[in-house]
């Protein structure tokens, strides 16, 4: 078995792989094409069952000189979309065949049209997730977008569309969701065992890699991790919510950490676990994807909430995991996350759970400001509590 | 009696208050003593030796030796003071020393070289909310300390001269570099310097103001803590700008002693520290965990 | 699209404007009394005809807002929804609508806008409006009906997207609107209005298209935004709207005659120096100075984008009544912000030929990132596309903090002097190769590069 | 003789050039914005006049062939004279007034000791200057343009070795300050007519015999030449508020442009870095504006940016850039927020950074936002021209050829001594040209 730190050191080594080396090493060994998708939900089984590596675009963090990407992006716009045009202009994006863009916000949806400008040659597709979650009348519609889906990505990597292919996606997703959840239950009942940065970089590598093998490197991470030795801090346990798209730099997460707040849950990469639980292996399996993204979908602000019950679901995952507090991180700019946040300060407030909240961008490089407000909603939880 | 320093490490001055707590006081403070402080400007000098002048400086000031100490509270950047017990965060610190300060305040501004935030707590010093200035450094001591060189005018004065002013100038823009090439081409109108003064005052004030609207402040003192406290034409457009909101109840305040909020908040806490880790000494603070 | 017309000359379609506008604020205000129910809903992909089908009184959020911003009560309404913690990052027409109701929902006429009975959540073309009507939801504690109108993600609208649109509306929309009622779906009162919709339309598409006219009679952004005011409002599928478009009409063929400029509220323009097509929402706040800095230098909008966000006639579409679910259907898939990026560049293209414009000017709103994200591409495609100078400037819709007069004159003046520049570039491009050449005395320290 | 003026009124300098009919440059004058526009564009017009007069002594030097081989020795002689006197006399204001300062009740506990003291400093400057090095031409370390940044950053260096805990270096900082913005609000009329005929005759006395009446005649035939200067045209960030009517405003874009193109004929790009803003500008083979990008209303990255770091550091303007050429490693600096920089500056030395290191880091950055506005307005197209103040710092130059080479691969970067005035050069050209039009 390999150690905790190998597993982090993979881990990181991919996270770090901003020209993704490692898709190109796949294609090279498969001769199979990759498609890759913006944040937040893409329906991956589909691009799977079309025998294509699916690669989450998760920007590029702080680890590429933004230049070609401010050309395109005013300053008022967050930015995600500069560190993927970025990529794209500087050739790092070379290897992607096909792109998918879900409907998240209109940042995301504008850039589908930018890119079928820029890169003519490449399959590009816009994917509007049904904002109705009327079973039927959505149920159909977002059908026939998939099924539309699987033929064009079927044509492209030259495979032949097969319903048991795409059960066996179904299965494989499930089951890496499952390790994924695991992951997150360890961390929600000793997050000591497996620091938040760490957890954070052992999902991310799953952006790159074949499903079946990231299950099964969370699966050993986990082994390795529940038998390293890592002392238990006196610190406050947070939920931190609103950095689904564009992701906090990693020195942002150590920071929390370190500012004395153990993230118990967050919602970083949350399209990996976008659907709760098994998709059924019953019936059409495309009609089984479809109804599992309207009736097992998280609550998020990427998608419409039809019930009205806004910010319940964020307080049962607090009481859930037995959180102290809500930490709001947001990106600069992000009209979802940010229009989303009053509705679940309302809830939280009428819960009595106390909440703090600040804006980052996935380069920020200072983190003075952070770990102060940070550190003053942790110094307050602690230094008010009566152990 | 416990004695504990804090050192509030920001980054135009090091701050750092001696104070005397009787033991077993819990939470409650108000019996503590402040022994002394002393604050060093870091002006073009090493961080870390102007740490050790401010600590050594302190000490001496209160005829004590390190040995004598209970407790080495930081706050601000305090990760740079390698031989200390323990760390609190700002705004934790700046409202216990304020509530030290003055028993009655109920919110802090606290105005430094480059950041502002405005703290609203409990009577018992609990930070309830706080809304700070963002990344952007328009309305900082910094931009009023470049803005006073160019008009020639000391820290000092600033303060009596925007009190003199009666038409107080409109500051506009949102950038304070801009807001620089506005109060230039008010010298160029032949504003007076006083009204100019004043101007950028509101205009500070204005956005402090505003942070404190953000949150529900209930009546009592707002004290001004940090360098700019020192500025009593600032609190004074602080006290009008809250006038003009549609809060009510609040006066604002200054204390001699205000510039060190964090450092004697920090020291305060520390004694409150000390005791809870002498009764329950393996629960590592991440403080102490990152020393 | 507003409501309050300024312009030093009254003409008769404004005064007629002005009392429409004024009647249904009235209707409104008498809810109380008239038990109408009233229906909250975005003008992009607005299904008037079928509320007016079934007698309900539509409210539009943005509208109320955009006024609160020319009456210059944004400010303090946007500042109330920041307290209540909004980010000062997101879009403001948001945060000046949440504001209003926080303090009292006092519409523009000074009269208390009644409550919505149902949220009809006409999502098309911009995300930001389902988070607005979950927060008013959460505001009113009222019913909610999501219309989801599908991108045109591929530039084309697909029998899917169509068949999802016709089955939410018959399937949700619809009878939402019955229970709301009592009263059944009349499928031949809506044939009717959409009827009248169509003949309105005709005459709309013929103003606008005016402005191919040497000088142009209107100014298509700024005066344009009075223009499409009844139709992207309450009013299509109205009488009133059909005789207002045909007086509208009227009078422009009138200044054609005349051959008079548009009439903007500094008098009549003065000679047209400049044609101009604009992308982008205009500044409210700052409105009439903004279309002053036209004005002032002699540059008429002769086409605009902003007049299609609800609908796009002048690319032939009409409401149909003989198919009027799909017409509806058709008619939010094609409003401008539905449409993607290639489709808004082919528009924009399409316009500097047929309006034989001088350039493109775009106002970039922090706001919208519906309209802004991709707008620099825009630009230097239309460049590339046309030959033609682009130009850009920075403002926001109702936050008037982010309006820098100083600023934006700057561009636009630097823009209209390049076009000045280029237009007179052959003549004087003579003698400064002379004064250049000896200009050249001035030393250079640094020359490095390419052989 | 005809002259046509173009004034840039920026945000921290302002710049003025006279072309004669042919389009030659008479002269050039750069002043301070930071008192007053009306006198700073007065100051820039006087020195540029002074500069044309000089240009005038040289052509009637030049245009006799014995005398012609003394021009440059004359000339450096006269120029060194005269701004020697003028540095004498505003250090003699600057005297007077810090002495004055002094006096004032607010020091009155220190009133004596900070006299002695802030006074010597001026005088050791005053000594300083009377210093009768003569200059060796090229060879004269660069300074900088401005009597503030000359004066500040001799009296800072020497009030640095000279406070102690009774006269603190804040207390002599304070009274330099009051004193030097009324020294910069004084214009100083230093006439070449009634200057000139003195000086000559004491330079003139290191002449040959054969040429020195000669001489002496061509510098009166200089000084009488009447300068009509014709059409004043002005542009830049202050330009609204100057007392031109509409027609002799240009946009700055438009004047950096055709700037740039005279300078350099085969410009396509241009880039101008100033105090407080940025463009990316493109022309065409006729210097025509095809297309441009500003920054917005955020300052962050612009010249004033490193005027921060320098007054941080106690340096003039113009050492900066040649202290981050020393850097070995380079140091990410991701603040922009021009106020912020000398927050960073010091986060970094504590954290223990070499200065070298962070001053490249931070020129790195400020190009770096530069390279966003050349992405957004079209590119780097082949020839690229570097204008503005910042252009005349070598870090910034070396950071901006790295990235464009990186970026758009190898281009002839355009820069010349006089960038910071392109933009002034551009307005006079528009003077000539409505003239030449109308002719
Ligand atoms: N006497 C004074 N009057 C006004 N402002 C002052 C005075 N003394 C210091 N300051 C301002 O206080 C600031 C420093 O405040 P401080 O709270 O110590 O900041 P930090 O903690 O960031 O170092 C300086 O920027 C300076 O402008
Ligand atoms: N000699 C010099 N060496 C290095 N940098 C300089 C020098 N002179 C000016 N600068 C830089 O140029 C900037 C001013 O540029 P300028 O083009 O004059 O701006 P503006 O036109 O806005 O007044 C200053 O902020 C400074 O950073
Ligand atoms: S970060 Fe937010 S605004 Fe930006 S692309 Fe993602 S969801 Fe959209
Ligand atoms: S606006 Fe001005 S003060 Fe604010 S970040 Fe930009 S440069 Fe700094
Ligand atoms: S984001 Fe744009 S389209 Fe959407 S509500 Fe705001 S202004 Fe309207």
């Amino acid at each position: 078995m390999d150690s905790v730190d190998q597993y982090v050191a993979r881990a990181d080594a991919l996270y770090h792989d901003v020209s993704y080396r490692s898709v190109a090493e796949w294609k090279t060994r498969t001769g199979k094409k990759a498609a890759g998708h913006l944040p937040v939900y893409a329906p991956r089984e589909i691009i799977d069952a079309a025998g294509m590596l699916p690669v989450a675009m998760h920007g590029a963090g702080d680890q590429v000189e933004i230049i070609r990407g401010d050309a395109y992006f005013q300053s008022y716009i967050c930015q995600l979309p500069r560190s993927t045009i970025e990529l794209a202009m500087s050739g790092r994006l070379d290897d992607i065949d096909a792109f998918l863009f879900p409907s998240t916000c209109d940042v995301i949806r504008n850039l589908s049209g930018m890119w079928k400008m820029l890169f003519p040659k490449k399959f590009v597709r816009y994917l509007d997730l049904p904002q109705n979650f009327d079973r039927k009348v959505a149920g159909r519609f977002w059908a026939g977008e998939l099924r539309h889906l699987y033929a064009d990505l079927c044509a492209l990597n030259g495979t032949t569309p097969s319903d048991d292919a795409l059960r066996l996606s179904l299965a494989r997703f499930s089951a890496n969701r499952r390790a994924v959840a695991s992951l997150m239950a360890l961390r929600a009942s000793e997050p000591w065992r497996a620091p938040a940065a760490e957890a954070y970089l052992i999902i991310r590598a799953g952006d790159v890699m074949p499903v079946e093998e990231h299950t099964a490197f969370i699966e050993g991470y986990l082994a390795a991790a529940q038998g390293a030795d890592r002392p238990m801090r006196d610190y406050t346990r947070v939920v931190v919510t609103g950095a689904f798209c564009e992701q906090p730099p990693l020195e942002l997460i150590r920071t929390l950490e370190r500012a004395g707040c153990y993230l118990v849950w967050d919602d970083f990469t949350v399209g990996a676990r976008f659907l709760e639980g098994d998709v059924s292996l019953a019936g059409d399996p495309i009609e089984a994807l479809a109804q599992a993204f309207l009736n097992q979908s998280v609550k998020n602000a990427c998608v419409y909430e039809p019930d009205g019950k806004k910010g319940e679901w964020l307080v049962n995952t607090v009481r859930d995991t037995r959180a102290d507090g809500v930490v709001f991180a947001a990106p600069s700019f992000c009209d979802p996350a940010l229009l989303e946040q009053p509705m679940l300060v309302t809830a939280l407030e009428r819960a009595g759970i106390p909440h703090t909240s600040f804006k980052y961008a996935e380069n920020l490089g200072q983190f003075q400001v952070i770990r102060e407000q940070a550190g003053t909603f942790s110094d307050g939880l602690r230094l008010w509590s009566n152990a | 009696m416990i004695l504990t320093i804090g050192i509030d490490v920001g980054s135009s001055a090091v701050k750092a208050a001696v104070v005397a707590s009787p033991r077993n006081s819990g939470r409650t403070r108000e019996s503590s003593k402040i022994v002394a402080t002393h604050t060093e400007r870091v002006r073009r000098r090493d961080q870390r030796h102007v740490i050790e002048l401010a600590f050594d400086e302190a000490l001496k000031a209160a005829g004590i030796t390190r040995e004598k100490l209970g407790y080495i509270a930081t706050t601000g950047e305090g990760e740079l003071v390698e031989f200390r017990t323990g760390h609190f965060y700002g705004m934790t610190a700046h409202a216990r020393g304020a509530l030290f300060l003055d028993p009655a305040a109920r919110a802090v501004v606290d105005v430094g070289a480059l950041h502002a935030r405005a703290i609203v707590m409990d009577e018992h010093a609990r930070v309830l909310s706080y809304r700070m200035t963002s990344q952007c450094a328009s309305g900082s001591g910094q931009f009023l300390e470049n803005v006073a060189r160019y008009l020639g005018v000391t820290l000092d004065e600033v303060g009596p001269l925007s009190l003199t002013s009666a038409k107080p100038e409109k500051v506009s823009g949102i950038c304070a570099v801009l807001a620089e090439t506005d109060v230039i081409n008010m010298v160029s109108r032949g504003i007076a310097l006083a009204d100019i003064l004043k101007g950028i005052h509101e205009s500070m004030a204005g956005r402090f103001a505003k942070l404190l609207k953000l949150m529900d402040l209930a009546p009592g003192t707002v004290l001004v803590t940090g360098g700019l406290a020192a500025d009593e034409g600032l609190t004074a457009c602080i006290q009008d700008a809250l006038g003009k909101t549609k809060l009510s109840g609040q006066t604002v305040k200054t204390n001699p002693l205000s510039v060190h909020a964090g450092a004697i908040g920090a020291a305060l806490w520390g004694a409150f520290r000390s005791e809870r880790l002498a009764s329950r000494p393996t629960v590592a603070s991440p403080a102490l965990a990152a020393v | 699209m507003s409501t309050e017309q300024s312009a030093a000359v009254k003409e008769p379609s404004m005064l007629q404007q002005k009392e429409m506008i004024a009647e249904h604020f009235r209707e409104l205000s008498r809810t109380g009394e008239t038990k109408k129910k009233v229906v909250y809903t975005f003008v992009p992909g607005n299904l008037t005809e079928l509320l007016l089908a079934f007698d309900v009184l539509p409210v539009h959020p943005e509208i109320n807002a955009l006024q609160s911003a020319m009456r210059q009560k944004a400010g303090a309404y946007i500042g109330e929804a920041e307290r209540i913690g909004h980010s000062e990052d997101v879009c403001t027409y948001v945060k000046c609508d949440i504001g209003m109701k926080r303090l009292g929902n006092v519409g523009p006429t000074g009269e208390v806008l009644p409550k919505p009975d149902l949220l009809l959540l006409s999502y098309t073309g911009c995300f930001t409006f389902m988070k607005w009507f979950e927060l008013l939801r959460q505001e009113y504690d009222c019913p909610v009906v999501m219309l989801h109108t599908p991108y045109q993600g591929d530039g084309e609208i697909t029998p899917t997207m169509t068949q999802y649109m016709v089955e939410q509306i018959r399937q949700q929309v619809i009878p939402a609107l019955e229970k709301l009622t009592g009263k059944s779906f009349d499928e031949e009162r809506l044939r009717e209005l959409m009827r009248l919709s169509a003949r309105a339309e005709d005459d709309m598409v013929a103003v606008l298209e005016s402005a191919k006219h040497k000088p142009s009679p209107i100014d298509a952004y700024f005066g344009g935004v009075y223009y499409i005011g009844p139709m992207f409002t309450a009013f299509r599928g109205t009488q009133g709207a059909v005789d207002y478009y045909a007086q509208l009409r009227r009078e422009c063929n009138q200044r054609i005659a005349a051959g008079e400029g548009p009439i903007t509220p500094e008098g009549t323009s003065p000679k047209e120096r400049f044609r101009l097509i604009v992308e982008g929402p205009p500044n409210w706040t700052h409105f009439r100075e903004f279309w002053k800095m036209f004005h002032d230098e002699g540059a008429v909008v002769v086409a605009s984008t902003y007049t299609k966000v609800g609908g796009t006639y002048d690319l032939g579409f009409r409401h149909d009544p003989t198919n009027p679910l799909e017409s509806l259907a058709q008619y939010c898939m094609g409003c401008y912000t539905n449409r993607n990026l290639p489709q808004r560049l082919d528009m924009i293209v399409k316009y500097a030929d047929e309006y034989s414009a001088d350039g493109l000017l775009i106002n970039s709103v922090k706001s919208c990132n519906s309209f802004s994200a991709g707008q620099l591409m825009l630009l230097r495609e239309f460049e590339r596309r046309t030959g033609k100078p682009g130009g850009f400037i920075e403002t926001d819709l109702v936050d008037a903090r982010y309006f820098s007069a100083a600023n934006v004159k700057n561009r636009i003046e630097s823009y209209l002097q390049m076009i000045v520049q280029k237009r007179t570039a052959g003549a004087a491009s003579v003698d400064l190769a002379a004064a250049a050449s000896l200009v050249r005395s001035l030393p250079v320290i640094n020359q490095g590069g390419a052989a | 003789m005809k002259a046509w003026i173009g004034i840039d009124l920026g945000s921290t300098t302002t710049k003025a050039i006279f072309l004669d009919e042919q389009g030659k440059e008479l002269g050039r004058g750069i002043t301070n914005s930071r008192s007053s526009y009306d006198l700073a564009s007065r100051i820039a017009q006087d020195e540029g006049r002074l500069a044309a007069r000089f240009t005038l002594l040289d052509r009637e030097l030049r245009a006799d062939d014995e005398l012609a081989t003394h021009s440059d020795k004359v000339r450096g002689q006269l120029l060194h004279r005269f701004r020697r006197d003028q540095e004498v006399v505003q250090l003699e204001a600057l005297r007077e007034l810090v002495a004055e300062e002094c006096r004032s009740p607010r020091v009155a506990a220190i009133a004596k000791p900070l006299e002695e003291r802030a006074t010597g400093i001026v005088d050791s400057l005053i000594t300083a200057e009377k210093k009768p090095a003569l200059p060796l031409a090229g060879k004269a370390a660069k300074t900088s343009d401005f009597f503030r940044d000359r004066a500040a950053s001799g009296f800072g260096r020497l009030a640095e070795e000279q406070s102690d805990a009774s006269v603190k270096f804040a207390d002599l900082l304070g009274v330099f300050d009051k004193a030097i913005l009324r020294v910069e609000n004084t214009p100083f009329e230093l006439s070449f007519d009634t200057r000139i005929r003195s000086a000559i005759r004491e330079v003139a006395r290191t002449l040959p015999d054969s040429v020195r009446d000669r001489c002496i005649a061509a510098v009166e035939r200089a000084a009488a030449i009447p300068l009509d200067e014709v059409r004043v045209i002005g542009t830049g960030y202050g330009r609204a508020r100057l007392p031109f009517p509409k027609e002799n405003i240009r946009s700055e874009i438009l004047c950096h442009g055709l700037g740039a193109h005279a300078q350099f004929p085969g410009t396509r790009t241009v880039l101008d870095i100033g105090g407080q803003d940025t463009k990316a500008i493109q022309v065409d083979d006729a210097g025509i504006v095809t297309g441009f990008q500003m920054n917005d209303r955020c300052a962050a990255g612009c010249g004033r940016y490193l005027g921060y770091i320098a007054d941080e550091m106690s340096l003039g303007i113009h050492e900066l850039g040649p202290l981050a050429q020393q850097s070995e490693r380079n140091v990410r600096i991701t603040s922009t927020c021009t106020v912020f920089a000398g927050a960073e500056l010091r986060d970094r030395l504590a954290n223990g950074q070499r200065r070298e290191d962070i001053l490249a880091g931070l020129h790195r950055a400020v190009i770096l936002r530069a390279m966003a506005l050349l992405a957004r307005s079209g590119g780097v197209l082949d020839e690229f021209t570097f204008t503005g103040g910042v252009a005349n710092n070598p870090a910034a130059v070396d950071a901006l050829m790295q990235l464009v080479e990186e970026n758009y691969g190898k281009r002839t970067l355009n820069i010349s001594a006089g960038s910071i005035f392109t933009g002034a050069l551009g307005a006079a050209l528009f003077a000539l040209r409505a003239d030449a039009a109308q002719a």
